[in-house]
């Protein structure tokens, strides 16, 4: 299996990219970890004319903390996610979510903007993003947006993003000291897509739930936000009948498409079970 | 007499047999220096791509190469129509059916073979692959099994419609390829008539893939000069594959060299001959320069040698202490569009009658339909001979519906059943005689070594525990093996009985080359041939030289699959080696003038019995050999070659036990203890037979847990790469314990058995039979593989335990 | 792999008018998102191409489409397109009914029902692509469909108009080019959004 | 080909140049124009893991990079593990412990262990398994890559010890 040919770019900075991008037209794709996108080219699903590989700009990677916010370049690695300091302490949700992406050679490439970008409901990142009301900043020819992440999905392989436009960072603001997290993911084997998932952020108020975020992964044509799951927990004690409840309530959004992992019927329902260990690991570290 | 510390140091430096040897073949592969097909690059070599059918089931209307000819690079397109000039558009199978190399006016299965283009390098080829145009018209497919032999089914196969049989009796629809049978019917249903227990299953053994890590290749190279053919290819079995090429192409067989090299697994999946093999060479022969084929991983899968695919209904009949009285096990045996499954000529359904397994069962019957499909076909034995994981599936599976029926322990009920140790050698009653066995006390240790009874303690604990988040499944399994393959008067393949080889050359320093017929594909043959010949002649097992592989080289044989090597090449090579130790002790009995029956073997050299100083040892035997100091009328040399055809196949057994916890809301399984005895007799390298054990039982896990190569109604592959088809990682794969017993096979010169296969077929059934046992005491008495997440957790559901 | 669809649009032309469209095939066919009618063999055989885009993925087809009925007395046309991609390793159909229903003397809805299916690599590794791929596919027919229709009518009915003596006669060719129609990620990005907010405030099953 | 670029790196510390187009993927690179076949290909859709190379500090699997994106690189493969005719101490530890059958897989897994090893140098036998599941193995079932991975591990600890 060999891709087709294609010219090739590697800019340098940001505004060349953009620049490029531009210039070449809908038939130039971006090149982030590649482990997306070269599989679907060697399989000749996707025949692009040019390929312009972000991975030479330097300013598109690393991970700081501005104010109460994370920020994270868009060509950081899944292994530098896994491996951050400063995540571990802040952001441990994406941490863990890092940790259950494919496998140690794919996390070494695999990059947080490229799992974004694809728009693949079967990414972990865009689940993720929803749960920790991350904002993605788009550079374009007309200059930056930036887009929060609730809203940025569009259905299978589409986003806000327009065709000339580049995920440059994610911005992520840091959740309340005590934060309960947990990102619980089924799957058949290693390097696997999730046949269901859940992020959790909790935050717990005396002995009940204070706030929630609850976000789905690979259950529908995107990630989605399961919101009427949050309403229900929100002022109540985490017991069986709530956690019943926001299971049935996360089904109830749930739009799978059924393949080898699994029908509908057991996707929605694994979505649940997901979804109820996911808040109940959070609760353990919610403080 | 020596003293014993320099005994054993004379005997550790041989290395021979029982010992650990570490391999001799690892200095190449842990520095990156195999040579597998895909490492061979010849001067002016073409690359081969593969046009395939995107439909299962279509009339090909034309085939237009002109695009792909004007790819820079792309040299030729060959189609069935070039290959009818040599009369190679069709090809034989090993099951007695003929295969399209290329499509023939029509596609029978998706991504069958239609068209070669043959380009300077790779990304050409496949450019130029994408361009051809083929405009084909799509047929109805059938892909149940079930439906073949339906009165309004689509005639797969125009080709042989009007042929009355297939190489294996009569056919009764176009879409029949045969019906074979073993036992006594009568009987048998006497004795379910008159049985007070009787219990029947449908139990399927779904289409599966070796899947070895290297894909199926060649390089092809035919020198028009000299008119000799070169392939270098991955082939578990070069010579016959030379002579199917020698029938083939008319090339005369001593002008064709097959070369196995190094090759990354077989599993079965590299027995047959493939059509890009075929394509390949035919592309050498036009063309004149070398042509490389290598297969993609979605091919392989897709493709080449799948396994089983058997749709099965087993029946026990017994009388209510669980004796079994009687057994019939039917298959219905889906085998693609061509029936180019991998059978000795007698044996279309190969060693399927062995389905009686460790059990004295009076009265069997079984018998076997096959049919075409529009789904590529195969039927390879997957580590296993073929059709034995199918067999023993089916009564180990057979013996746990039998024990819930009869409320019974699985345990007892094997046991009131097994042929017992004082009856062998024991004729069964579908045909095969088991040649030694110790049952009871296999299946005994094990018991003991996991605390059975403490485990059903706790499995009773659990189940009456409403509170349980998991479901707690014990799975057993005492099976027989029949590999060795086999004794020429019922084994032969194309004619060719399934004998096999060893060639030996000692020289005068004592450095030893062996050559054997077999193929070696990581089962440590270097290592373990050698340690055969160290034991046998006294000679380091260091200075041994195995050589396998290359036609050129090696005597004939049968090659390496259905656990043979050992049972059959590892006689031929002790009894090489014993053809030289023989003169070699008329050698020492003219040196020390003595008769030989004076003389005794020690370890490495033969002594005057009651003289020990008076002795010469096999180093000195060796040089004396190529001397003129030899026995009146004595050649030089010390040489032997050896065929060996065993007088019955070898019967390892073993008694497995499996643990296993599911998560009643996600229909996961986790294996939580596997416990493995095998008695595969005398052992050669406990390691190696370890690791072999280790990588049979995975891939049983596999098979259980994940495998299946699944298709949608209109015969389109759902699940061909690695994404879906389940290959389990270090994550996934259970910690395995293994033991043994040591019951040597009467028949064999060093009393060994086969090994690897072992695991494979005991291991499926004894990880299915865990968990079903886990839902046993809700009345389930069968549910398929593969036991996914997914369809353990649709029974969890169906029986509602998935309630919070 | 099948995807079977049905769907209704409601058309603001009376059903003689939106029949006579529909007879004209190499028209309708241009309503298909990304299709196109390369040769027209007979009245009832086209030869035609198909692109579709999705994401990163994009796949094209060419092949045949026939006629296979016609009938006036129901207003109802059946036809079959199949083809093989370009890379030739997946096959498509799609066999597409569709009938118009009048509802009153100036309007009628189109009934269509589609079934598309797929074989080769798009079955095996597109499978999930494929219902959301031809919802939208047979929505932007529909849409096309409509805006084409109303402005041929339209040119039609200004042609048809008597009080214009000086006028040459009306060629049976539309007043104005028809607009162009693909399938490409932005208008399918469009589509799903829309389906998207609906999912978020529509009803959806418990 | 038409359009064609130079790449630069170096391997096993040799610096190294090769004209490819800039479709080729570096395993192709590697086995067919720098006459490195210790990589094997395995999959062609980054499962497998037998085509594993080290680039600047990573393992990845180079069936999933394109040549053009390794100017500069520092490259590491299978053949670059044994120094000055010692062989490396995981290479040893495979040998010893069976870790290898048919020796498909070997050079990828070897290449991920050493990798593995430099990151974690003591690792659990759950570090193991969890840093080795991007390489299947069809043969040993993996229990025996395990131990070689702690043999050398063990090995590996106790060298600088030796030495001093």
């Amino acid at each position: 299996m060999t891709p087709a040919a294609f010219d090739y770019h590697a800019p340098g900075s940001i505004a060349d990219a953009v620049k490029l991008l531009g210039s070449l037209g809908p038939d130039a794709k971006l090149l982030a970890g590649g482990h997306s996108l070269l599989p679907m080219m060697k399989l000749r699903f996707a025949q692009p004319s040019h390929l312009v590989d972000l991975a030479r700009i330097a300013e598109l990677r690393g991970i700081s903390q501005v104010g109460e916010e994370i920020r994270i370049g868009a060509m950081t690695t899944e292994h530098d996610l896994l491996h951050s300091q400063l995540l571990a302490a802040k952001l441990p949700l994406l941490v863990e979510g890092a940790g259950w992406i494919a496998d140690p050679q794919v996390r070494y490439k695999g990059t947080i903007g490229g799992d974004i970008s694809h728009g693949d409901p079967g990414n972990d990142h865009p689940a993720l993003m929803l749960a920790l009301d991350a904002s993605f900043v788009l550079q374009g020819p007309d200059g930056e947006r930036v887009l929060a992440a609730d809203g940025y999905f569009l259905g299978l392989y589409s986003t806000q993003a327009q065709p000339d436009e580049i995920l440059t960072q994610i911005r992520v603001p840091i959740p309340p000291a005590g934060t309960g997290w947990s990102y619980r993911k089924l799957k058949r084997k290693t390097g696997d897509f999730a046949t269901a998932a859940t992020a959790v952020l909790l935050q717990m108020s005396g002995g009940s739930v204070g706030k929630v975020a609850i976000a789905l992964t690979n259950v529908a044509p995107t990630a989605l936000r399961a919101r009427e799951a949050e309403a229900s927990l929100v002022g109540k004690p985490l017991d069986e009948a709530a956690l019943n409840e926001a299971a049935r309530l996360a089904m109830s959004i749930c739009d799978p498409a059924p393949d080898q992992r699994g029908d509908a019927l057991y996707k929605t329902a694994m979505c649940g079970e997901m979804t109820r260990r996911a808040l109940l690991a959070a609760r353990e570290r919610a403080r | 007499m020596g003293d014993l510390s320099e005994l054993q140091e004379r005997e550790q430096k041989l290395q021979g047999m029982g010992t650990s040897m570490l391999r001799k073949e690892d200095a190449r592969f842990i520095r990156g220096q195999g040579s597998y097909v895909d490492d061979i690059k010849l001067p002016g070599m073409l690359f081969g791509a593969l046009v395939r059918s995107p439909y299962a089931h279509a009339r090909i209307r034309s085939i237009d190469k002109s695009l792909a000819l004007a790819v820079p690079g792309v040299v030729a397109v060959l189609t069935a129509d070039d290959l009818k000039p040599v009369n190679l558009h069709w090809m034989p199978t090993l099951g007695g059916d003929v295969q399209a190399v290329l499509a023939d006016k029509k596609v029978c299965f998706q991504l069958q073979e239609v068209a070669m283009v043959l380009a300077t390098d790779r990304y050409a080829a496949a450019d130029g692959a994408a361009l051809v145009e083929v405009d084909y018209e799509e047929l109805p497919a059938i892909v149940d099994p079930k439906q073949s032999m339906a009165a309004d089914a689509p005639v797969i196969r125009e080709d042989i419609a009007d042929k009355k049989e297939v190489g294996h009796g009569p056919r009764t629809h176009p879409n029949h390829i045969f019906t074979w049978e073993a036992g006594d019917k009568a009987a048998a249903d006497a004795a379910f008539a008159s049985a007070p227990v009787t219990v029947r299953e449908e139990i399927l053994n779904p289409r599966v893939h070796p899947c070895p890590l290297e894909t199926c290749g060649c390089v092809a190279s035919f020198n028009k000069a000299t008119g000799y053919l070169t392939v270098y290819m991955t082939t578990q079995a070069p010579h016959i594959v030379r002579t199917v090429l020698a029938m083939l192409s008319g090339i005369a067989e001593s002008k064709i060299r097959v070369v196995g090299g190094d090759i990354g697994g077989g599993f079965g999946n590299k027995v047959p001959v493939y059509p890009g093999y075929v394509v390949a060479i035919v592309a050498s022969i036009v063309t004149g320069v070398p042509v490389k084929w290598i297969e993609s991983r979605i091919d392989n899968i897709s493709t080449t040698g799948f396994a089983r695919d058997y749709h099965c209904v087993g029946e026990l009949a017994a009388d209510t202490d669980g004796r079994i009285k009687g057994l019939r096990f039917t298959a219905l045996a889906d085998h693609g569009a061509f029936n180019s499954h991998v059978s000795a000529t007698k044996l279309p359904a190969g060693l399927f009658s062995i389905c009686t397994g460790s059990y004295a069962i009076p009265n069997a019957y079984c018998r076997v339909d096959a049919v075409y499909t529009n789904k590529a076909p195969g039927g390879v034995a997957y580590r296993c001979s073929l059709r034995v994981t199918e067999a023993i599936y089916l009564i180990e599976r057979m013996m746990d519906v039998l024990a819930r029926k009869l409320n019974m322990d699985p345990a007892e009920v094997r046991r009131r059943n097994f042929v017992q140790a004082e009856q062998f050698p024991y004729q069964t009653s579908l045909g095969w005689t088991l040649d030694s066995g110790a049952y009871d006390a296999a299946l005994d240790k094990v018991l003991k070594a996991v605390d059975y009874e403490g485990l059903r303690r706790e499995q009773a604990q659990r189940r009456a525990d409403p509170d349980a988040t998991s479901l707690m499944g014990i799975g057993l399994s005492t099976f027989t093996e029949i590999v060795g393959a086999g004794p020429t008067k019922v084994c032969d393949i194309l004619g060719i009985g399934l004998f096999d080889s060893c060639e030996i050359r000692v020289h005068p320093t004592g450095g030893v080359i062996a050559r054997l017929g077999t193929m070696t594909q990581g089962q440590g043959h270097s290592t373990t041939y050698a340690q055969i010949i160290a034991t046998e002649l006294g000679l380091p097992a260091s200075d041994i030289v195995v050589e396998e592989g290359d036609t050129d080289k090696a005597p004939y044989g049968a090659g390496t699959w259905g656990s043979r090597s050992t049972p059959v090449s590892g006689a031929a090579t002790a009894t090489a080696a014993r053809k030289i130790k023989d003169k070699a002790k008329k050698i020492a009995a003219h040196l020390l003038e003595v008769a030989e029956g004076d003389l005794e073997w020690e370890i490495d050299r033969f002594k005057v019995r009651g003289n020990p100083a008076q002795a010469k040892t096999m180093k000195e035997i060796c040089m004396v050999a190529h001397t003129g100091n030899l026995p009146d009328g004595m050649e030089q040399g010390l040489n032997a070659v050896s065929y060996y055809d065993p007088p019955n196949l070898t019967f390892p057994f073993g008694a497995y036990v499996c643990v296993v916890d599911i998560d009643k809301f996600t229909g996961e399984v986790k294996v939580r203890r596997f416990y493995a005895l095998d008695d595969c007799g005398t052992r050669i390298n406990p390691m190696i037979i370890e690791g072999q054990i280790h990588g049979g039982l995975t891939e049983a896990f596999a098979v259980a847990m994940g495998q299946q190569i699944p298709f949608d109604e209109n015969g389109n592959h759902l699940g061909n790469s690695l994404m879906d088809y389940f290959l389990p990682t270090t994550v996934e794969t259970p910690h395995w314990e293994t033991d043994h017993t040591v019951t040597p096979c009467p028949h064999h010169p060093l009393g060994a058995k086969g090994v690897a296969e072992s695991p494979h077929v005991g291991g499926i059934p004894c990880l299915s039979n865990a968990v079903i046992d886990a839902f046993a005491h809700l009345g389930v008495t069968h549910m398929d593989m593969p036991h996914s997440a997914w369809r353990v957790w649709t029974k969890c559901h169906e029986l509602g335990l998935d309630k919070h | 792999m099948k995807v079977p669809l049905q769907k209704t649009f409601e058309l603001p032309v009376p059903a003689s008018a939106a029949w006579a469209f529909l007879q004209d095939i190499e028209a309708v066919a241009g309503c298909m998102p990304g299709a196109a009618i390369t040769q027209r063999v007979d009245d009832s055989h086209y030869k035609g191409t198909v692109s579709v885009k999705l994401g990163p993925a994009n796949l094209a087809f060419r092949g045949d489409i026939e006629v296979s009925s016609l009938d006036p007395a129901t207003r109802s046309l059946r036809m079959v397109g199949k083809g093989t991609d370009t890379t030739g390793s997946s096959g498509a159909s799609m066999d597409l009914s569709a009938r118009v229903e009048e509802v009153d003397a100036s309007s009628c809805r189109l009934l269509g029902t589609s079934e598309i299916s797929m074989s080769g690599k798009a079955a095996t590794f597109g499978a999930r692509m494929m219902g959301p791929l031809s919802e939208q596919l047979l929505q932007q027919f529909g849409a096309n469909f409509e805006t084409r229709l109303k402005a041929r009518y339209a040119a039609q009915a200004a042609a048809d108009a008597p009080q214009a003596p000086t006028a040459s006669p009306a060629p049976s060719a539309p007043a104005q080019p028809d607009p162009p129609a693909q399938l490409d990620g932005l208008a399918l990005a469009w589509a799903l959004l829309k389906n998207w907010l609906r999912s978020l405030f529509g009803a959806r099953k418990a | 080909m038409a359009n064609t670029q130079t790449v630069s790196f170096t391997l096993n510390g040799k610096g190294v140049a090769a004209t490819v187009e800039p479709r080729e993927l570096l395993i192709h690179t590697l086995r067919e124009r720098l006459a490195h076949t210790g990589p094997h290909i395995g999959c062609e859709t980054s499962h497998c893991g037998a085509c594993t190379v080290d680039i600047d500090g990573m393992s990845v699997k180079s069936c999933t990079v394109l040549t053009v994106q390794c100017e500069g690189a520092q490259m590491l493969t299978v053949e670059g593990l044994e120094q000055g005719g010692v062989l490396h101490a995981i290479q040893q530890a495979f040998h010893e412990e069976h870790g290898l059958q048919c020796g498909y897989c070997t050079p990828g897994m070897l290449t991920r262990a050493y990798r593995l090893l430099k990151e974690n140098p003591n690792p659990s036998e759950e570090e193991i398994r969890y840093g080795l599941a991007g390489n299947l193995c069809r043969c040993t079932g993996y229990q025996n890559i395990v131990k070689a991975v702690q043999s050398a591990a063990a090995k590996l600890a106790a060298a600088p010890k030796a030495a001093a």
